[in-house]
């Protein structure tokens, strides 16, 4: 049941502005509760995320000397900018993607990576030592999990033979044989790529609590942070809606999504309370010995099957 | 090896240094030396004679108390009375001090840092809280009081009754 | 990222808050390249003037304020006060008060070491272990507190004795405390020797050859790590310890893991310990009288804290109250200790190496300087340090 | 009509105070008692952020300062710079009976005594160490006198 809206209010009600921001909240609780659990605590209250965001920002907005006034406000509008655009040509909630053409899946990927580089920019900009470490290391994470994370998308793409997500979500939902059996390397690294991306714990040198306070955000408070945190909120809610179309053999129908996405909603948390936190160094060292290598494997294996499969088609059940 | 052979092997390391000797406990030796022989008396306790570690080093203030005629309450005497600098040495249960009685004006102590690099935190603990100086000790800045404390002022010295203002500095 | 930001020596606005506590302090390194030429610490951030305090205090406030020299290990400073001054009244503490004070320890030490098995994996960025460690050391801290009434600063001793006393009901409370701890320690022991991510930050980290720790005087699990045979409950038995003897543990690899590794075996060792105690527990009073001028006199009261030896040096005057008290804590020894072995390790590997001693004063807002060779100064915070470690790694 | 805008406003300003107030912990001179109870609030058994609360590491990002210990002069102009540093609705809760009147340390020449004589002090909470339950008490009644 594809049924479209009129622009103007998909893009500000239903599966753009608002209902978008409000289930990033939901996803955010959702993910800090099942990590809460996990390490045996209650966890916080289910409009926990909304409370802290109304309160960033009724906050005093402190802005530090030696920065650079335009750009410091600047930021974190353009990153909340950027994963709001991102989330219009996914297929949200099991309705058809809001705009959808031929090549959408490369602008979304770039609209979800603009965010780590605003966060880059962020702490770069200000003076303060924590935040500059921040940035380095946000950065270096960036170039990391960037290739891999950007490959495993390309995978179920090159299959399908097409670019524009909303019909490799609809070819996924025909495929007899789920993307995550046929290239389960990819759906590995897009999954892990998504947790380096959002700077999940396993991943989350960048802003270590413990080591350099807040990372990059460190000079930020009030509206700044947090429009970056509800940034974030919505890159994980894209990120999973794209890993879960393409690898969980799309949704056709908005129940379809829920329980896909939940299901990864608790592989996530699951990984985010196993692993301590890995070094900058060795997470790069993970992506690029490991991860670029297997997903670049992986995609020759697609293509020569792709090329074979007109004769060997009902064995690779293409 | 008990303790009191232990420590008469101490005794035995160091007696050529030792002015007086005296038992406070049945398993310590207080050993009295002059200052100017610490170094040598460290280096074949520790060094070459092996005998446990430096535990502390504990700077002591004993004043003399004259009593003063208006006030008619104990005061302490400037001139007489004496500072003393104990360098502790466990071993087992053997506890051997070394012991030094130094003048109030120009108490100095050789350093046995060259030798033993891990005492400088006791020379600087003790060159800050009581006072006495020691030569060519690597590292001579605060250890523990504040940046902005006043020079000169020894907390751990009888004489010294705090601040008159309740927070200063 | 090597060192470039600009020379003059400037106070770095307060660093990251560590959750894992501790008293601020400040660390000096100076380098040449890589290799940590000179290391040193300035402290004195919790330098509260308490040696001092105690002089104009009489002997039994002097307890109280004993006790707080540090919050963990509270019942060890109060329990060396104790038998020094009983030392110096030549007054001998019932048998019974003796193996209490001796239960009670055993208790702290193992609350200590599950915090600072808590806190050294929060350092790692491996939250799940701290939130679970901490966790089970709520069982230690509930049993602590239905014998002395209170979870920290437990003031279980008096001058001459206990002021607690071990019932039926509170004995079999501990037993089953301990059984249940042993069978999580054995889980911790596992992750321990067995988390790749670990032993990539402890293994082979921060070595100190045997000799080394001899001379320079590594005290407690630093110092037995390295092979060194010191602990005060063996050399010269205090308390209880001579009727509740306890076996050294050490392990001669001297690095990070070993160290890990021998205060994880300190615990089951004081399980044993708790069990032994509260099985024949001795008879008779809980304390004895101590006068309230006590004679003249100067003893040495040694006690083995969770971190290692306690030396309180105390000198009375014969009035109420005390001439002179020195207390060197461990943390002290082993600062000495580990930063003069700093000297040729990879600055890299500095956060985790004093991380390992379990200071008692390690800092949340540790700020490092260091002196390059061109004697230009730069202070940089404990991230940076940390940072600069995985920089250099990568 | 635009007085019920602005107080509609203002009552989802406090609601959103109210359960969100972000913590960072300062440690001016303690004996580690009141630190490792503060830290226990944190774990399963205690575990505040049922509340919301969460132990934030930049100043920046914190409302409620909780401080422990008698300030020594030493640590004095450190806690003055973090509370300048924090933005406004700011609050600070003084945990243990040394920030009140410098408890067991009076009179040692080191010690200034009590926060209230740095920075200004909404809620005191007494006890050397006070438990967990006081401490989280003591929040909510900080959280408490915002609802007014």
């Amino acid at each position: 049941m594809n049924i479209t809206f009129p622009s103007l209010i998909a893009l500000l009600l239903f599966p753009g502005g608002l209902f978008l921001l409000s289930s990033g909240l939901f996803f955010e609780y959702v993910d800090r509760k099942l990590v809460a659990r996990f390490q045996n605590r209650i966890g916080p209250r289910w409009f926990q995320p909304l409370a802290d965001f109304v309160k960033l920002l009724a906050k005093e907005e402190v802005i530090p000397a030696g920065t650079i006034k335009s750009l410091f406000i600047l930021l974190p509008i353009v990153a909340l900018a950027a994963a709001l655009t991102a989330a219009l040509s996914v297929p949200l909630f099991g309705f058809k993607p809001v705009f959808s053409y031929n090549g959408d899946l490369v602008v979304t990927l770039y609209l979800l990576s603009m965010m780590t580089l605003c966060i880059g920019l962020a702490g770069a900009n200000t003076e303060d030592r924590f935040s500059i470490v921040g940035a380095t290391r946000a950065l270096t994470q960036l170039f990391s999990y960037e290739a891999p994370f950007m490959l495993a998308m390309l995978g179920p793409a090159i299959a399908l033979g097409t670019w524009n997500i909303s019909l490799i979500n609809q070819g996924a939902t025909q495929q007899s044989l789920w993307f995550i059996i046929s290239q389960p390397i990819g759906f590995l690294a897009a999954l892990i790529g998504l947790m380096g991306k959002l700077e999940l714990p396993p991943f989350d040198a960048p802003e270590a609590e413990t080591e350099i306070v807040a990372g990059a955000l460190t000079e930020y408070s009030g509206r700044g942070f947090g429009l970056f945190k509800i940034g974030r909120d919505l890159e994980l809610v894209v990120g999973l809606t794209l890993i879960a179309s393409f690898y969980l053999g799309g949704f056709s129908t908005p129940l379809d999504f829920i329980w896909k996405v939940f299901v990864l909603l608790l592989i996530t948390a699951a990984l985010q309370s196993l692993f301590a936190r890995l070094r900058i160094d060795q997470t790069v060292g993970l992506w690029w010995r490991v991860g670029a290598i297997l997903v670049l494997c992986q995609l020759v294996l697609i293509i020569v099957g792709n090329t074979l499969s007109p004769f060997v088609a009902p064995l690779f059940g293409g | 090896m008990d303790t009191q052979e232990l420590l008469q092997q101490a005794l035995e390391i160091v007696k050529e240094w030792t002015i007086e000797v005296t038992q406070p406990e049945e398993n310590r030796r207080d050993i009295y030396i002059d200052a100017r022989n610490i170094k040598p008396a460290v280096k074949a306790l520790l060094i070459e004679g092996r005998w446990g570690y430096l535990s502390a080093i504990t700077g002591l203030d004993s004043p003399e108390y004259q009593i003063d005629e208006e006030t008619k309450e104990r005061k302490v005497d400037p001139e007489k009375g004496k500072l003393e600098v104990l360098y502790h040495f466990c071993n087992k249960a053997a506890i051997a001090s070394l012991r030094i009685r130094l003048p109030y004006v120009g108490a100095e102590v050789e350093s046995i840092c060259d030798m033993l690099p891990s005492a400088s935190f006791y020379e600087r603990e003790a060159m800050e809280l009581i006072g006495i100086t020691f030569k060519n000790t690597p590292i001579t800045d605060h250890l523990i009081l504040p940046d902005n404390w006043p020079a000169g002022v020894y907390p751990l010295r009888k004489t010294f009754k705090g601040f008159e203002k309740k927070a200063q500095g | 990222m090597e060192p470039k930001q600009k020379s003059e020596k400037f106070v770095v606005p307060i660093g990251p808050q560590h959750p894992a506590l501790k008293e601020p302090g400040h660390f000096e390194f100076t380098v040449d390249g890589e290799i940590v030429t000179n290391a040193t610490a300035r402290l004195g951030f919790v330098h509260r003037g308490m040696e001092k305090g105690v002089e104009d205090r009489n002997w039994t406030q002097g307890l109280y304020l004993m006790e707080r020299v540090c919050g963990i290990c509270s019942h060890v400073h109060a329990m060396a006060y104790a038998l020094g001054v009983e030392k110096l009244a030549n007054v001998q503490a019932p048998p019974r008060a003796q193996a209490i004070r001796e239960l009670v320890a055993e208790l702290e030490r193992i609350h200590s070491h599950l915090l600072w098995l808590g806190v050294a994996a929060h350092e790692g960025g491996f939250d799940t272990l701290f939130m679970f460690s901490w966790r089970d050391r709520e069982t230690v801290m509930d049993l602590l507190e239905t014998i002395t009434g209170n979870r920290v600063n437990y003031s279980a001793n008096v001058l001459g004795g206990v002021k607690i006393d071990i019932s039926d009901a509170q004995k079999d409370a501990l037993l089953k405390g301990m059984d249940f701890l042993e069978e999580r320690t054995e889980h911790y022991m596992k992750v321990v020797t067995e988390d790749e991510t670990f032993l990539g930050r402890t293994r082979k980290i921060g070595v100190m050859t045997f000799d080394e720790a001899t001379l320079l005087g590594a005290i407690g699990p630093t110092g037995r790590a390295s092979g060194v045979q010191r602990d005060v409950r063996v050399d010269s038995p205090y308390a209880g310890y001579p009727d509740f003897p306890v076996n050294i543990i050490t392990s001669d690899a001297g690095d990070l893991e070993a160290r890990f590794i021998v205060r994880i075996k300190e615990l089951y060792e004081s399980y044993r310990l708790v069990r032994e105690i509260v099985d024949h527990l001795p008879e008779g009073d809980l304390t004895v009288k101590v006068p309230r001028r006590i004679p003249e006199g100067e003893v040495i009261s040694r006690v083995e804290a969770p971190r290692g030896e306690l030396l309180y040096f105390m000198k009375s005057n014969g009035s109420d109250k005390p001439e002179r008290i020195k207390v060197r804590t461990p943390s002290l020894c082993n600062w000495g200790s580990v930063l003069t072995t700093a000297i040729g390790h990879k600055l890299a590997d500095m956060p985790m190496i004093l991380a390992g001693i379990d200071p008692c004063f390690s800092c949340n807002d540790r700020m490092v300087m260091i002196n390059g060779k061109q004697s230009e100064t730069q202070v940089w915070d404990w991230e940076n340090l940390r940072q600069y470690g995985i920089e250099y790694y990568k | 009509m635009e007085n019920l805008a602005q107080e509609v406003m203002d009552k989802l300003k406090t609601w959103a105070r109210v359960n969100s107030p972000w913590a960072i912990h300062f440690n001016s001179g303690s004996c580690n008692g009141c630190d490792i109870e503060i830290l226990a609030t944190f774990t399963p058994r205690y575990d505040v952020e049922r509340f919301g609360i969460k132990l934030q590491g930049s100043p920046r990002h914190a409302d409620v300062l909780v401080c422990t210990g008698p300030v020594t002069l030493q640590a004095r102009d450190r806690l003055l710079r973090i509370y300048e540093q924090m933005p406004e609705p700011k609050f600070v809760v003084a945990v243990g009976s040394c920030g009140i009147s410098g408890g067991v340390f009076q009179g040692c020449y080191n010690v200034v005594g009590d926060i209230s004589e740095v920075i200004p002090v909404n809620v005191y909470i007494p006890g050397c160490p006070p438990r967990p339950e006081a401490i989280i008490h003591g929040i909510v009644e900080l959280l408490k006198s915002l609802q007014k």
